[in-house]
């Protein structure tokens, strides 16, 4: 055990911990920016990262698994499980934003079982699983530790989403009218803006996120009916965490996630199950409302 | 008032509820042999339910041609959802209200030991697990009334500590999926290794918990030990997430790996020409392999009916409506202990030879195979290859320390 | 009053009218409902974002399964300790979570019913984890199947009275108040956090005996019982019922009970059915079908003329 | 009976009450007015504890409250109503106006009486002060604003308490409303004996009421007295008065 001490296996550890952090964060941060603007706790977010995953393997079976499939499933999956979110918000959503959060909770639990019954009647039980390009096959000797190439490619994406996310929420008007809406959804709708269209564009900016999620993961895990089950928890506990509503809060939560657990495994790997839910009891028992400012 | 309006009107809405019970319960008694199947057909291990079904259906079929008795198997099926209260429920459903004469089926070992005791058991109704591979079902907990045609943790890890103790593998390190089927497979794995090769050390453990999206970072701290041999406890879909990240990460390239099931078929399939080669592993039952013309034969049926090969649950599902027949013809009547103990001791045919049940645990006798995955273009993904086969009687607990278990 | 007691009472003989498995089915209805009942009794009445119910149903099942199979006491000592170990459970999670706010209070319960759950599945030489404990040796009078139903009838008779009167008297008034309008509650005096604990208490105390009424119905316990989606199932039966009814939840768990035994014998996609009926409810029933019968009936009430003066609610 | 001195308040950089000083005596109709944002909601929230001071003292009866939580400060003997309508919907008026008795005879945890059996005269006493008798059997969600306005002080009564406070307690209420709202808190300050703090944001409306005014500006006090000399008062006018 003496030799998984070493700095060198702690820093790849480290940024193992990392990349893991940056799927948590790309779905984490779609719930979160729901939960902000629409106050709306998501739980067919799960679903739709599924979702994601299927679809991005149906994409690339249907190009032959060529290279450019990766790359189409990797665009092509966030938008049709835009299209999915586009459509349960049109039709279902938008009639019930002004009831008890409880109730749409609830709502969204009844659309997460009928999404993922939907997602077994069109794809079926089978395991599958997608092949990244050549490219990012294989892994890559850091400090002696083999990374996979594509956890590496990870890296790169994360804070790639989380700068696209900045630029959208902070330069664009739609970034502007969904922050202050997610303050004060009377005086939006009171300057005289359409706020229906843009928590409708909110909630699926919020859901591509958890697609391009699913898609992101698909390379690196089977992609089967269940994945909707583990993530949602984990995507719940990192907004608590980081203060509901709050998109760099989710960045927060899951860098604490993933680096925690990862570096965990390596110290206490009995203690890496446990971990998520003690941080949670511990973070709010001191910080009532999460680290972040939180909305909510 | 209002509030005992609300009594009277709920009670009107339970005694309603009951009248619905009443309405839908109540059955008959039927010539035909009837077989209650609980198995899980949603959720991930409904890959495993809809295999055996299909096996099942296909040997239903093949017997309902000649007839049993002078009637045929019937069945009905109930979906699980890998709970065990909802397992339970649907089991005393076909027991005392579908008046079934066997129970068969079940992935899920929590669900397999709760319907053997509290159906079962108590209702006296025989039940087989074609799938729950808890080797406390025929072992510890076994009974009369419970019957095992599938393989277990024990038969499985006896099977491959007794090839891996041959090899030069000292330095051992362990990981797997936190629940009970890891945890049963890494103690019956650990317990036969150590009794053949005492001089073997145990590095480490490692667990994840199921369904763990991620587990790069569980291998970058088992690569830092640098074992001889990496024991993985895992079935099912994670079984999948390991072999891609064994690909990944390449630990298969400078350390021995073994892991029950990795030679599976539907595991490797999805992998495609992706998969590790050269990863250990054991199973009962590969399509491919013995090469036997009745074996070709029901692949190749199977085929044809269901356009995929079929698995092991397909095979165990088989086996299974073999025993229910033939059980019943040598009893030569519809009758539950009769049947029972038509049961021990009896040989079916089976698509790769005789399988025997064995009297004492009514665990059936089944043969493990030992291979490692190699790519093949034929099937276009890995397969096992260098089969070795070890008898059951080979690795089966003898019958001495399973009665003595059950004490 | 009377109208209740008879039919409680008449329930009594189902054993000798009806089949087994019908008699299964009820009990099954009968424990699923007093779980349904307990959670409502915060959700409904409370106001409180209870998540993780399922939990103290599993402390309840656990302690008793675990005192009557690890111990040599007599196993009416373990049933009967299964509702206070619930109760202490929920007096313990409960004072971390009253400190928080609505979501937030549902994540932490979350996160340490969430630990139980991992106690029951990890503890392995005390639990048997994922296997779970069968088999439980009941006390004698409870073995026949018969009987054990006559104890469950009984016992949440008992249990409905109790709760009841609790929900009639001063506290479950202001319980109710305290879901309506805590802020203002504090203003008249009323100390929101400590009547909420209380509540807590009480409503895990009732889903321990609920935990227990499961050992003796099944002989059998395992960490699913202890799992989030449990818990949010029986949110859906509270919701179907009606959340601010009385016997509201009694009346979803019938249904849901129901409904999945009868149309999980004939499909797969038993969760697609409950997703719909609940999209439905939430659009069509937000009330639930007592809420909207009784919406029915005050609606009915107000057509035929005023109210008379000092009437029913008051007078009793 | 109530001294408020120096208490301040700040949201951030905003400060909300800066130095406001209050007195109430025994008896006394105190009305605080002030323009919109001039700080009464937020100097009301602090004496009943809804919010906690930055600075300052709020002593009730010679004792020290400005630390304790809202419950504690209810069970001294204050009690009040809310700017918006603060009521409890999904109860029965009657309902409403119990639970804050049975919180004030310390009844709230009594967990097997039956509660329609409790405090009935009290409580139908005091609907029947305030004009609500006709409804109690109503949802008290189901009431007219001005209706629920009154459902407030209704239940601030039910608290039995020395001093009422009353956050702009004709707010949102048409003229008629408002002059029979008027004449209900100067009935119970007449034959209750209650000593009531209310605050309004139009002073002409509470010149005919208040026995003392005390006016508001920037979070400070500018002037508390009776209404004929705080209407002289240089710096009200020109504060206030000034403007028409």
């Amino acid at each position: 055990m003496e030799s998984s001490f070493s700095l060198a296996a702690f820093l790849g550890q480290f940024l193992v911990g990392l990349s893991r952090a940056m799927i948590l964060f790309i779905v984490a941060s779609g719930l979160s920016f729901i939960l902000g603007v629409l106050r709306v706790p998501n739980v067919a977010h799960g679903s739709l990262y599924m979702i994601g995953a299927f679809a991005a393997h149906a994409i690339a079976t249907a190009l032959g698994n060529h290279p450019a499939g990766f790359w189409a499933a990797m665009v092509g999956a966030p938008l049709i499980v835009g299209g999915i979110s586009l459509a349960a918000e049109r039709l279902l959503f938008r009639h019930l934003y002004e009831r008890e959060h409880l109730m749409l909770l609830l709502f969204t639990f009844g659309l997460a079982l009928i999404l993922g019954d939907l997602t077994k009647m069109t794809w079926g039980a089978d395991y599958r699983s997608i092949v990244p390009p050549p490219f990012l096959q294989g892994s890559l000797d850091v400090l002696g530790t083999a990374l996979p190439r594509y956890n590496l490619f990870l890296l790169l994406v994360g804070p790639a989403v989380a700068v696209a996310l900045w630029l959208v929420s902070a330069k664009t008007r739609f970034g502007k009218i969904a922050r202050a809406a997610a303050v004060d959804r009377e005086m939006v709708g009171a300057i005289g803006i359409h706020v229906s269209w843009v928590f409708a564009w909110a909630f699926v900016l919020g859901c591509m996120l958890a697609g391009l999620g699913g898609a992101l993961v698909s390379p690196t895990i089977s992609v089967t009916l269940g994945m909707d089950h583990t993530i949602i928890i984990e995507a719940f506990l990192i907004v608590t965490i980081g203060g509901l509503g709050n998109i760099w809060g989710a960045l927060v939560g899951s860098l604490l996630f993933g680096v925690t657990q990862s570096l965990g495994v390596l110290v206490l790997p009995q203690f890496a199950i446990v971990f998520p839910y003690l941080a949670v009891v511990l973070i709010l028992t001191f910080k009532p409302t999460g680290l972040l400012r939180s909305v909510w | 008032m209002k509030s005992q309006g609300f009594i009277s009107r709920g009670l009107v809405g339970v005694l309603a509820a009951a009248v619905v019970v009443a309405g839908i319960t109540g059955g008959a008694e039927a010539r035909n042999i009837k077989v209650g199947i609980v198995d899980t057909y949603s959720g991930p291990p409904a890959v495993f339910g809809n295999d055996a079904l299909n096996g099942f259906k296909m040997a239903v079929e093949e017997i309902n041609r000649q007839g049993i008795l002078g009637g045929k198997i019937e069945f009905v099926t109930r979906d699980d959802k890998f709970k065990v209260d909802i397992g339970l429920n649907m089991a005393k459903e076909l027991a005392l209200k579908e008046n079934v004469d066997v129970i068969v089926g079940v992935v899920n070992s929590g669900v397999a030991l709760a319907i053997s005791d509290a159906v079962a058991k108590k209702e006296k109704i025989p039940f087989f697990t074609w799938m729950g591979k808890s080797a406390n079902i025929t072992g510890k907990a076994g009974h009369r009334y419970v019957f095992s045609t599938t393989e277990n943790t024990a038969m499985a890890t006896k099977a491959a500590a007794t090839v891996l103790a041959r090899k030069p593998f000292l330095r051992i390190w362990v990981a797997g999926d936190d629940y009970e089927y890891g945890h049963a497979l890494d103690d019956s794995f650990t317990h036969y290794l150590k009794q053949l090769r005492p001089e073997v050390e145990f590095l480490g453990r490692t667990w994840w918990k199921l369904g763990e999206p991620d587990l790069v970072p569980y291998f970058t701290s088992i690569q830092a030990a640098k074992p001889d041999l990496v024991h993985f406890c895992t079935g099912g879909a994670s079984m999948a997430n390991v072999l891609k990240t064994i690909q990944a990460t390449g630990l298969h390239r400078n350390t021995a790996i073994y892991i029950h099931t990795a030679i599976d078929y539907a595991v490797l399939k999805p992998l495609g020409l992706n998969a590790p080669e050269g990863v250990m592993g054991t199973m009962d039952y590969l399509f491919y392999y013995p090469e036997m013309s009745s074996h070709q034969k029901f692949v190749k049926d199977f085929q044809a009916r269901y356009k995929t090969p079929p698995g092991f649950p397909a095979y165990h599902a088989f086996l299974t409506a073999q025993f229910i027949a033939e059980g019943f013809r040598k009893a030569g009547k519809i009758d539950r202990e009769a049947f029972i103990d038509a049961l021990e001791g009896l040989k079916v045919d089976s698509p790769v030879g005789k399988v025997e049940m064995r009297a004492c645990d009514h665990q059936a006798v089944l043969p493990i195979y030992f291979g490692t995955t190699r790519l093949s273009q034929e099937h276009q993904a890995a397969v096992a290859a260098d089969i070795l086969t070890l008898r059951g009687a080979e690795v089966m607990p003898t019958c001495e320390e399973v009665l003595g278990a059950r004490k | 009053m009377l109208w209740a007691l008879g039919l409680w009472l008449a329930l009594f003989f189902a054993p000798l009218a009806a089949g087994r498995f019908t008699v299964y089915l009820l009990g099954v209805i009968l424990v699923t409902g007093l779980l349904a009942m307990s959670l409502n009794l915060l959700v409904g009445h409370g106001g409180a974002y209870q998540f993780h119910h399922g939990a103290f149903y599993g402390v309840g099942a656990y302690t008793a399964a675990l005192l009557i199979t690890k111990t040599s006491l007599p196993a009416w000592v373990g049933l009967a300790a299964g509702p206070l170990a619930a109760a202490f459970a929920g007096l313990m999670i409960g004072s971390l979570c009253i400190r928080l706010n609505k979501l937030y209070f549902g994540m932490i319960q979350i996160s340490l019913g969430s630990l139980l759950w991992i106690l029951a599945l990890r503890w392995y030489d005390l639990t048997n984890g994922d296997d779970g404990i069968h088999g439980i040796p009941l006390p004698e009078a409870l073995s026949g199947s018969g009987s054990a139903f006559t104890f469950l009838l009984a016992v949440v008779g008992v249990c409905l009275l109790a709760m009841h009167r609790i929900l009639e008297s001063p506290f479950g008034t202001t319980l109710r108040a305290i879901r309506d309008n805590p802020q203002r509650c504090a203003a008249v005096g009323i100390h929101v956090r400590r009547h909420q604990l209380t509540a807590i208490v009480i409503a895990t105390f009732f889903a321990g005996v609920a935990g227990v009424l499961f050992v003796v119905l099944e002989g059998s316990v395992f960490p699913d019982m202890l799992f989030w989606v449990l818990s949010l199932e029986i949110f859906i039966m509270c919701l179907l019922g009606g959340w601010f009814t009385f016997l509201g939840p009694m009346l979803g768990a019938a249904i849901i009970v129901l409904l999945r035994t009868v149309v999980g014998g004939f499909t797969e996609y038993w969760t697609l059915i409950l997703g719909v009926v609940l999209i439905l409810l939430i659009f069509f029933l937000p009330e639930g079908i007592m809420g909207a019968g009784h919406r029915l009936r005050l609606y009915r009430r107000r057509a035929a003329g005023p109210p008379s003066r000092g009437g029913d609610r008051a007078a009793g | 009976m109530l001294q408020v001195d120096g208490l301040c308040k700040a949201f951030g950089d905003f400060q909300a009450v800066n130095g406001a000083w209050l007195t109430v005596r025994q008896g006394d109709l105190v009305a605080v007015i002030g323009p919109n944002g001039a700080g009464k909601t937020t100097l009301f929230n602090l004496i009943t504890g809804h919010l906690q001071a930055d600075r300052g003292s709020i002593r009730f009866r010679e004792q020290e409250i400005s630390r304790l939580p809202a419950h504690e400060i209810c069970r001294r003997g204050i009690a009040r109503s809310f700017q918006i309508a603060n009521i409890f919907p999904r109860l029965s008026v009657f309902e409403n106006v119990q639970v804050a008795v049975l919180s004030a005879k310390g009844l709230s945890r009594h967990l097997l009486h039956p509660t329609r059996r409790l405090v009935r005269e009290e409580t139908e006493g005091i609907l029947e002060r305030v004009g609500l008798q006709d409804r109690r059997l109503d949802l008290a969600g189901s009431l007219s604003h001005g209706d629920k306005r009154i459902l407030e002080i209704a239940i601030a009564l039910g608290n039995e308490p020395e001093l009422l406070i009353l956050d702009e307690p004709t707010a949102g209420m048409s003229p008629e409303e408002t002059a029979a709202t008027l004449a209900l808190i100067r009935r119970l300050a007449r034959e209750q004996g209650l000593t009531i703090l209310f605050c309004e944001h139009d002073m002409e409306v509470v010149f005919n009421v208040a026995t003392s005014i005390m006016v508001m500006q920037h979070g400070s006090t500018l002037v508390q007295g009776p209404p004929l000399q705080v209407r002289a008062d240089p710096a009200v006018q020109e504060a206030y008065l000034g403007r028409d």
